[in-house]
């Protein structure tokens, strides 16, 4: 599937993108009510997440981070046992054991997150191999963060990759900061695509914050790494909007940058093309932030309601 | 006496020994950001955000180290150390022996460790027992704010690489701290309560769940005696091999893994230096042998309660 | 009975759980052409050289696990884990665990450890125990060329993340290897020689430094059981207790460094659940707390002979 | 000091290229004979260890790894106390606790060596950055292989090094083998130095058995690094015409690449270079190779006079 601009259809997107923006203020709410413990919020970069997501087929693989709401979302994970997940109950995606940092949901492909920055890429290698031998048709999608790229597993991984020809669509979704540092203290180049090149990795480059340009470049990328069974690195441009982790004063962050990225919100882009285009009126848009809200709402109940672990679960799913 | 946290203890020590000696900086993920009143005093140079890269962080802290700089490194998490192994232990601890003696690496890797914020295995994870069985370094874990103060000065001041591990536990929990100079020595562990029938022997956070254990012991009439390592690496072997000799029962406590933790290495010491002063099997208490969960009661219940201990010690002094 | 050494056996373990099973291959720096019987057999694809890179070669191993296949690593000298310990320990060991059980591990990494080669403590440090106070992992480490091969081909087997530790100084030493499929449980210690009045406990090498000194000591009258510990994760403590219900006393023996070692958990589970057994203090004898040395008598002299262990049971035993 | 082409007097660095030949081919003999454990040996390599260090100055320092011999050679460490090292004796750089695989010495201010593979790469960094904030003249150079390339430190170092703006002299000796692995085995790209664009790091490359040229392109290198205070990558191009650590048959190797190389061995285009240019007669020329031998054995003597060391040995120099 690699839809032309025009094939692609917006609405679905936004609505992933503001069911991804409901559950992150549910989470930074009830944080703030002492209901929820705390978490790396993806506010700001939601279409760098669905927009590569969805142009994923049912037979690709994701590897993510602690910073994975999007991706679970647009993948189609369960709210309800992702907050039951980030609150710690049983009845979460790892049966509360994981918490928010490192959520896998194996049935939608959604393999291996770690939250050991850079675990993902040494992971990835090694998820694309099986796919590899063992014929099967998905290939590997990789999310990873500007920060990631600094870790010496990221050239370990790519070059790996590179050599052994494996089906791994990397993504850096380059939001500026790496937790309280800020990408410009931690390497010269602006562009993580940059680093691709040596290891015989093509790239490219994308405005992660309009989810359609997303969408495209991602499906075009994952065209070509199914095509020639090599791996392809697509950067995403955006911005993390919010702190790093809950709660996050973000008294480190230059005023002006961030105001400047605000006025580009994912969000309000795809809602003003949305109207704009006709095929949204402000009150249909209205109304599907409203869902959004009320599926959230209910996830939330569902979240409180679901039990913790019992203190057995201390010493199980430790050996297979 | 100021009342201080261990965060802000650790700042203290860091600003009298920055202030002290020139030769000393920091540097870290964020370390620039989170500490920003050590960078308005110290500068950019000896204050030092870094890309996010724990091998190097800790490789460049021993190069230096060896060549006349007193790096402190904050690596963050004690799981990301993992990422540091190479450097920690292959360089910082054996390669003064390697070259003959030619190399001294004085420097401080921080590390936070333990239950406390709900975050999981990969970064809640008391990994102290790997760099006590490792040659060349020394492992301190501090269980009081004023300690933390001084167990860090007198870190920054040994010639040799020191993994200062911080219970996350105890980051925030404020406690008295003396003013001035005051520094402990690497080695030396601290009688915290004295006692006739039992030794209970813990380090970080659980020191204080055998501490209150010791007071719901005290109400059976059992006298318990709590000792806290304060440094793990020297450890303070004439000091556990006193109390147990006035005592002959041990009890040791840590939320690290009870399988192969630093608690095995006293239990085996003391079973081989004061057998004749035992009078009842040495018990271990530790986290189980699994990685740590984020659900809060999941992460509570993994480190030894203070009822555990009671209870453990309890069934020896019968 | 073919006589072959442990380098062959695991040759020979590899080829026959190569052919019973397509999901396993192997990969590592040069896999390919130290064991080109195995690529001319099984072919490039699972057959694997790969490039210099500790970290991805356990990372693609693990994520390959995860996802259908069971990989064996080679990572060479056990000190070089270091550059793997993330993928091994945060990954292999816990996202099984983190995951509420979604994953298995079904992989092995073999490395070589111990004195032998005069080449060092950046390859000769026998760390063992770092992966015993990791969850989520099994440790082994035989003692013979049967038990390489047998041991190896139960490791492939298991489900789980496996450590396979080659002692250095048993790879070219031949010994008599049954034909045909022979499994051993993980997790069973095996007694090499009984005896009433000294229990001794090893693994890997010592474990003939163990029964010399147990020959030895027959000569003065004192009858010592051997226990060969096979694998260190999970710890047969069965075996061990049994052993010192009956003789009352224990020495454990192992090359790796004494301080925190695999030794000290042993003796601890004793001084806990056999303590109204012993009959004397608990003896463990270990390397220094030092790097090893290059230089051949110095690197002899760091694991413990026959004849200390046959003082240390000498010691208790008068 | 940054000697142009004419300026440039090879015969001493003919020489060492001689003595440094001549070490490795006792140790050869003495592995052969039993008296000399196994070694990594840079047969082939000569000109590019020789013609490095012959232009750094005084005050730089080096970090080098297993494949020492022509580093310290060529920095004129002693013969005596370098095969006395190799051989376990007291009398040895480092008392025999390191043997042939890391040797340091630190008063030529040859620093640091490791043998775990990147070692030196994570540890240039922090020598560097003493040299910098104590206002020391020297650069730091750090010998690394094509292999310790693919280690994810090479990345984090390099990074590092660039943003820090360390005045660091990378120099990668590219001989075509990591061990039993042909460099086309692991990394898509033949050159090393295509990898240090990305970090905002110049480089080049040069005929690493022409000690001449690699003498030159050093030199340049190193002012650069001196002028800028920023890190330059020299990769020096060349062969290892030995095995990885004796003995080694070399089955796995390639005979027409080998063949190949053999014509371009280093001493030899020296040689031919100083009689053609009637620098030396061949008669000199022979001279001064027997004198480089004679010096070998009379070390050779020394070491094997120096006692072991005492078991006393086992456990000093731990701590300080
Ligand atoms: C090895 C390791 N080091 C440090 C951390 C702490 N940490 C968690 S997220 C983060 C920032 C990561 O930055 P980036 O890769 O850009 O991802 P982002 O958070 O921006 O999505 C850090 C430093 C970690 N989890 N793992
Ligand atoms: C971390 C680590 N992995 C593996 C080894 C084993 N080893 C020693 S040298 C070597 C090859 C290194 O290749 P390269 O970096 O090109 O240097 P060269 O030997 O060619 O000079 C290997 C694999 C090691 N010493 N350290
Ligand atoms: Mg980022
Ligand atoms: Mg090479």
């Amino acid at each position: 599937m690699n839809p032309g601009w025009q094939a692609i259809d917006e609405t679905p997107l936004f609505e992933r993108m503001l069911l991804v923006r409901s559950y992150e203020e549910a989470l930074v709410a009830g944080h703030v009510a002492g209901t929820v413990p705390g978490t790396c919020t993806s506010v700001g970069q939601e279409a760098a997440g669905v927009g590569v997501v969805s142009a994923l087929g049912g037979d690709d693989l994701i590897l993510t981070n602690h910073r994975s709401a999007a991706h679970l979302l647009a993948r189609g994970a369960d709210p309800d046992r992702l907050l039951a997940e980030v609150m710690g109950r049983s009845g979460g995606y790892c049966r509360g054991k994981s918490g928010s940092l490192h959520i896998s949901v194996r049935e939608l492909g959604v393999v291996l997150t770690s939250t050991i920055v850079g675990g993902e890429l040494s992971l990835a290698t090694g998820v694309a191999l099986s796919q590899k031998m063992l014929g099967r048709p998905g290939i590997v999608t990789c999310f990873f963060g500007d920060g990631a790229a600094c870790e010496g597993v990221f050239h370990e991984s790519l070059n790996l990759a590179a050599v052994w020809e494996l089906p791994i669509l990397y993504v850096c979704e380059n939001n500026q900061w790496q937790a309280f540092v800020h990408r410009r203290e931690t390497m010269r180049s602006e562009h993580i695509a940059d680093r691709a090149a040596p290891y015989g990795i093509d790239s490219a480059t994308v405005d992660g914050n309009d989810v359609v340009a997303v969408q495209r470049a991602a499906s075009e990328a994952a065209e070509r790494v199914r095509g020639s069974s090599r791996p392809f690195l697509l950067e995403t441009w955006t911005y993390r909007s919010r702190g790093h982790f809950e709660p996050d004063d973000q008294a480190y962050v230059d005023p002006a940058e961030h105001a400047a990225w605000l006025t580009r919100d994912p969000i309000e882009i795809s809602r003003q093309r949305l109207i704009g285009g006709g095929r949204l009126t402000s009150e249909d848009a209205a109304a599907l932030a409203t869902r959004a809200r009320q599926r959230i709402a209910s996830a939330m109940a569902f979240a409180e309601a679901s039990p913790f672990p019992s203190l057995d679960q201390l010493t199980t799913d430790v050996y297979a | 006496m100021p009342v201080i946290t261990p965060f802000e203890a650790i700042g203290a020590a860091l600003t009298e020994e920055m202030r002290r000696d020139p030769r000393v900086l920091i540097f870290g993920e964020g370390v620039a950001t989170k500490r920003h009143d050590l960078l308005d005093e110290f500068g950019p140079a000896r204050v030092r955000n870094t890309p996010l890269a724990e091998g190097i962080i800790a490789g460049t802290a021993v190069g230096a180290a060896a060549t006349g700089l007193r790096p402190v490194i904050d690596l963050l998490f004690a799981p990301f150390l993992c990422y540091a192994m190479d450097q920690l232990v292959n360089s910082a601890g054996k390669l003064r022996f390697i070259s003959g003696g030619q190399f001294a690496f004085p420097m401080v890797t921080l590390a936070m460790t333990g239950g406390g914020w709900g975050v999981g295995a990969q970064h809640n994870h008391n990994n102290e027992a790997w760099f006590v069985h490792s040659p060349g370094l020394k492992v301190v874990m501090p269980s009081s704010a004023a300690d933390f103060k001084s167990l860090l000065k007198a870190a920054i001041r040994d010639n040799n690489p020191v993994l200062f591990f911080i219970d996350l536990g105890l980051l925030y929990q404020a406690g008295e701290v003396p003013e001035g100079e005051h520094l402990l020595p690497l080695g030396k562990a601290s009688v915290l309560r004295t006692g006739s029938d039992v030794t209970l022997v813990s380090y970080g956070k659980t020191v204080h769940a055998c501490l209150a254990a010791a007071q719901q012991l005290a109400e059976a009439a059992i006298s318990a005696e709590v000792i806290d390592l304060r440094s793990l690496k020297p450890l303070d072997e004439e000091a556990i091999m006193a109390s147990v000799h006035k005592t002959g029962r041990l009890v040791v406590a840590h939320e690290a893994a009870k399988m192969a933790g630093v608690g095995a290495e006293i239990a085996a010491q003391v079973a081989e230096r004061a057998f004749a002063d035992l009078r009842a099997p040495i018990i271990r208490l530790g986290g189980p042998d699994a990685p740590a969960a984020a659900s809060h009661p999941l992460e509570q219940a993994y480190a030894p309660s203070a009822e555990a201990i009671c209870a453990a010690a309890r069934s020896i002094c019968a």
